[in-house]
C-alpha cells in the first residue's frame, strides 16, 4: 500500500506541474486563479497520501487548513483582487 | 418562527458543531472542556438571521445517496468529454426561472447544479438562475426539474408554479 | 478484500484528477474550464478518501477525511459559482462551437 | 522496498525542479497577479517540502499562513495598488528602463549572487555529516516544560521571548499600515446568498479548528500562529462577506485585542521576573496552563492582527466619518 500512495502523490505532483501551464498562459486573471484552486485540491490530496503513508494525523490537519483556507483566498480573489484586471485581458 | 423550532435549530447546529469537534480532536475525551468554549464561540458566529426552513435528519439521509449519484455521474460526464480526442462539448447559457423560495433551497440548488452532469451555475438574481450547460443536446432541463423538486422535498416546500425553461 | 477496495477507489480518483487537469489545459474558455476542475476534481478527491478512508485507524480519523471532503466540495461549488458570476458581470463571453 | 525509494526519490526531485522554477517565474513575472497565484503555489509546494523534511509543525504553519492567508494578504495589496495607479502603465515604466543596463549594472549583481552561491555551498558542505543540534538539550529539559511537543516546547518556554518579539514585529507591522494613512471603510453588507451561506458554514468551522490547533499545540504540531491564522481567515472571510462592526468595538475592544498577545506575554515576563528572578523562566508546576494563556492570548491578537492587516487601513464604520 506504501508504495501506491507515493506513486500516486508522484503522479498527483506531475498533474499539478502540468497544470502550471494554465497560470503562465492565462489568458485571463480567472483563468490563473483557477489553476491556483487545482493546485488546492491537488495539494490537499497529495497530503492526505502522504498522512496515510506516514501514519500522521498532523498532516490531515495541514490537509484540512489547506482546504479552509483555499477557500479564503479565492473568495478574496473574487472580492479583491479581480477588479480593473479583467478590463484589460478582456480586450 | 415558533419557539420549538428556533430550539430545534440551535440544537441541531450543537449537535454539528459538537460532531465536528469530536472528529477534530481524533474522540480524545480531555480536549472537551476546551471545545465546549470553542462550540460556544462558533455558535456566536453562527448567529444566522432566522430562517423559516428546516431539514430533517431521515430526508437528508435520503438525499445524500442522491447527491453522490449524480455528482459522480457529473464528474464521469466531464472527464468523458476532457479525455476524448474530439472533445464533444457544446456550449450555451441558459436561464431558468426558478420554482423554489429564495433562501437556503435556492442556495442549495445553486450550489448543486455545479456538480451535477453538464451544468454550471453562473448567477442567481431575482428568482431567475442563469447556468452554463456544457452540451446543449443534453437531458440538462429534465435533470434540472428532478433536482428542483428534491430539493423541495428536503426542504418540505411545495414548488412553486411550473416556470422552468429558456 | 478492503485493501482491494481501497486500491481502485485511488485508482479511480487519480484518474478523475487526470481528467481535470486535462479539462483545465484543453477546455477552450473559463466557463468550461470551471465545469473541469468543479466536478472532476472533487469526485477524484471524493474517491480518493473513500479509499483512504477505508484504511483508516479509528472513526474519527475517517471522519476527519469525510469533512474535509465536504468542506472542499461546497468551497468548490461556491467558488465555482461565484467566479463564473464575476465572469458573467464582466461580460466574458461563453465560447461557441 | 526499492521501489518506494525511488518513487519517493522521483517526488523529492520532481518537488525541488518546481519550486526553483516557481521562485523564479515569481520573481520575473511582470504581471503582478501572475506573480500572486505563483506564488501561492509556491507556498503550497513549499508545505509539501516541510511534510518530506519531516517537520510536519512547519508544513502546517506553511499552509496556514504561506498558501493560505499571505495569497489573500498579497491580493489585498494588490487590489489597493490597482487603485492608485492603473496597470499598464506600471507595464510601460519597467519596459522603458529596461532598455539599456550599463555594464556595471549586469556584472554586479552576478559577482554578488556568485559569492553568495559559494559562501552558502561553503556552508553547507562545512556541516558535520551526523549532527544533533540541540535535540538532546531540548530532549532532557522537556519534563520541565510543561507541554509534550517539542516544538511547542522550544517556542513558548525555552525561547520564549523569540515568540513574544514576533508579536510585536506583527504588532509593528500593523501599526505602520495603519499609519500610512488611509482610513478604510467597512464594504456594504454583501447581498450574494451563496457568498453569505458559504459563509455560515466556514466561519463557525474556522473557528473550531483554530481552537482545536491551539488545544493540540500541546501535544502534537498545532500552536498559537496556525491557530492564530486560520482564526484571521475567518476575520478575512467575514469582511469579505460584508460584516458589520459597530465603530465602539473598532475603537478600543479592537485595539485592544490587538495588543493582548504581547501584552499578556509582558506581564507575566515581568511578574516572573520578580518572583522568579528571570524574564518567562515558568516554575514547572505553572509552566503548562501558562503556555495555553499565553497562546490563547497570542492567537486572538495574532487572527485580529492578521485580518487588520487584511483590511488596509484604520478601520471605520459607515456611519462615521
Amino acid at each position: 500500500m506504501q508504495l501506491l500512495y507515493i506513486t500516486l502523490a508522484l503522479f498527483l505532483l506531475v498533474n499539478l506541474a502540468a497544470g502550471m501551464w494554465r497560470v503562465l498562459r492565462g489568458p485571463g486573471v480567472a483563468d490563473r486563479m483557477l489553476a491556483a484552486q487545482l493546485f488546492g485540491t491537488t495539494a490537499v490530496a497529495i497530503l492526505l497520501l502522504l498522512a496515510e503513508a506516514a501514519g500522521s494525523n498532523a498532516l490531515r490537519d495541514a490537509a484540512l487548513v489547506f482546504a479552509l483556507l483555499a477557500a479564503v483566498t479565492a473568495v478574496a480573489f473574487v472580492k479583491r483582487a479581480w477588479s480593473m484586471q479583467e478590463e484589460r485581458d478582456v480586450d | 418562527m415558533n419557539r420549538t423550532t428556533r430550539v430545534y435549530s440551535i440544537l441541531l447546529k450543537v449537535v454539528l458543531l459538537a460532531l465536528v469537534w469530536w472528529v477534530l480532536s481524533d474522540g480524545n475525551p480531555h480536549s472537551w472542556w476546551i471545545g465546549g468554549m470553542a462550540i460556544v464561540l462558533a455558535l456566536l458566529a453562527a448567529k444566522s438571521p432566522t430562517s423559516q426552513f428546516s431539514i430533517s435528519l431521515l430526508k437528508l439521509t435520503l438525499f445524500i445517496p442522491f447527491f453522490l449519484k449524480h455528482s459522480i455521474l457529473g464528474g464521469v460526464d466531464v472527464a468523458r468529454r476532457a479525455l476524448r480526442p474530439a472533445m464533444p462539448i457544446d456550449p450555451i447559457m441558459v436561464d431558468c426561472v426558478l420554482r423554489l423560495p429564495p433562501g437556503p433551497p435556492q442556495v442549495l440548488l445553486t450550489n448543486m447544479v455545479s456538480l451535477l452532469p453538464g451544468t454550471l451555475s453562473a448567477s442567481l438574481e431575482n428568482n431567475v438562475l442563469t447556468m452554463h450547460v456544457l452540451d446543449k443536446q443534453g437531458s440538462y432541463a429534465n435533470d434540472f426539474l428532478v433536482l428542483e423538486e428534491k430539493i423541495a422535498e428536503l426542504f418540505s416546500v411545495p414548488v412553486l408554479s411550473p416556470g422552468a425553461g429558456v | 478484500m478492503i485493501d482491494f477496495f481501497s486500491i481502485l477507489l485511488l485508482l479511480a480518483g487519480a484518474l478523475f484528477f487526470l481528467a481535470g487537469t486535462v479539462g483545465l489545459l484543453r477546455f477552450p474558455d473559463l466557463y468550461t474550464r470551471l465545469h473541469a476542475l468543479t466536478k472532476a476534481d472533487n469526485v477524484g478527491l471524493g474517491l480518493m478518501i473513500a479509499g483512504l478512508a477505508l484504511q483508516a485507524e479509528s472513526l474519527s480519523a475517517a471522519g476527519k477525511l469525510v469533512l474535509i471532503w465536504g468542506l472542499v466540495l461546497l468551497a468548490g461549488a461556491s467558488v465555482a459559482y461565484l467566479i463564473a458570476r464575476g465572469a458573467l458581470l464582466r461580460g466574458v463571453l461563453p465560447w461557441k462551437r | 522496498m526499492e521501489a518506494i525509494d525511488i518513487a519517493l526519490g522521483l517526488f523529492d526531485l520532481l518537488l525541488v525542479f518546481l519550486l526553483l522554477w516557481l521562485a523564479w517565474l515569481v520573481m520575473s513575472s511582470e504581471d503582478l497577479f501572475k506573480a500572486i497565484v505563483l506564488f501561492v503555489a509556491f507556498g503550497l509546494l513549499m508545505a509539501l517540502v516541510w511534510v518530506r523534511l519531516e517537520a510536519p509543525d512547519i508544513a502546517l504553519a506553511e499552509a496556514a499562513i504561506g498558501a493560505g492567508l499571505t495569497g489573500a494578504l498579497l491580493m489585498a495589496a494588490l487590489d489597493r495598488l490597482n487603485a492608485v495607479k492603473p496597470m499598464p502603465a506600471a507595464a510601460v515604466v519597467t519596459s522603458a528602463k529596461r532598455e539599456q543596463p550599463s555594464l556595471p549594472s549586469k556584472v554586479l549583481p552576478l559577482v554578488a549572487l556568485v559569492l553568495i552561491v559559494l559562501g552558502l555551498g561553503y556552508a553547507l558542505l562545512s556541516l558535520p555529516d551526523v549532527a544533533d543540534g540541540l535535540v538532546p538539550n531540548v530532549k532532557e529539559q522537556m519534563a520541565q516544560s510543561g507541554v509534550k511537543n517539542p516544538v511547542t516546547a522550544v517556542l513558548l518556554n525555552f525561547r520564549g521571548y523569540d515568540t513574544l518579539l514576533e508579536m510585536v514585529v506583527l504588532l509593528l507591522a500593523l501599526l505602520s499600515v495603519w499609519s500610512l494613512g488611509g482610513v478604510r471603510k467597512l464594504s456594504p453588507r454583501n447581498t450574494n446568498p451563496v457568498l453569505a451561506s458559504l459563509c455560515r458554514v466556514l466561519v463557525p468551522v474556522l473557528i473550531l479548528v483554530s481552537c482545536y490547533l491551539l488545544w493540540v499545540g500541546a501535544d502534537a504540531p498545532g500552536g498559537a500562529f496556525q491557530a492564530g491564522s486560520v482564526l484571521g481567515a475567518a476575520g478575512v472571510l467575514l469582511l469579505l462577506s460584508g460584516w458589520h462592526v459597530e465603530q465602539k468595538i473598532l475603537l478600543w475592544p479592537l485595539r485592544f485585542i490587538l495588543v493582548l498577545g504581547s501584552g499578556v506575554f509582558i506581564i507575566i515576563a515581568a511578574v516572573l521576573f520578580f518572583t522568579q528572578g528571570g524574564l518567562l523562566t515558568y516554575p514547572v508546576a505553572q509552566a503548562g496552563w501558562l503556555i495555553l494563556l499565553l497562546e490563547s492570548a497570542a492567537t486572538l491578537s495574532i487572527g485580529a492582527t492578521l485580518a487588520a492587516l487584511f483590511f488596509g487601513g484604520i478601520p471605520k464604520s459607515r456611519v462615521d466619518q
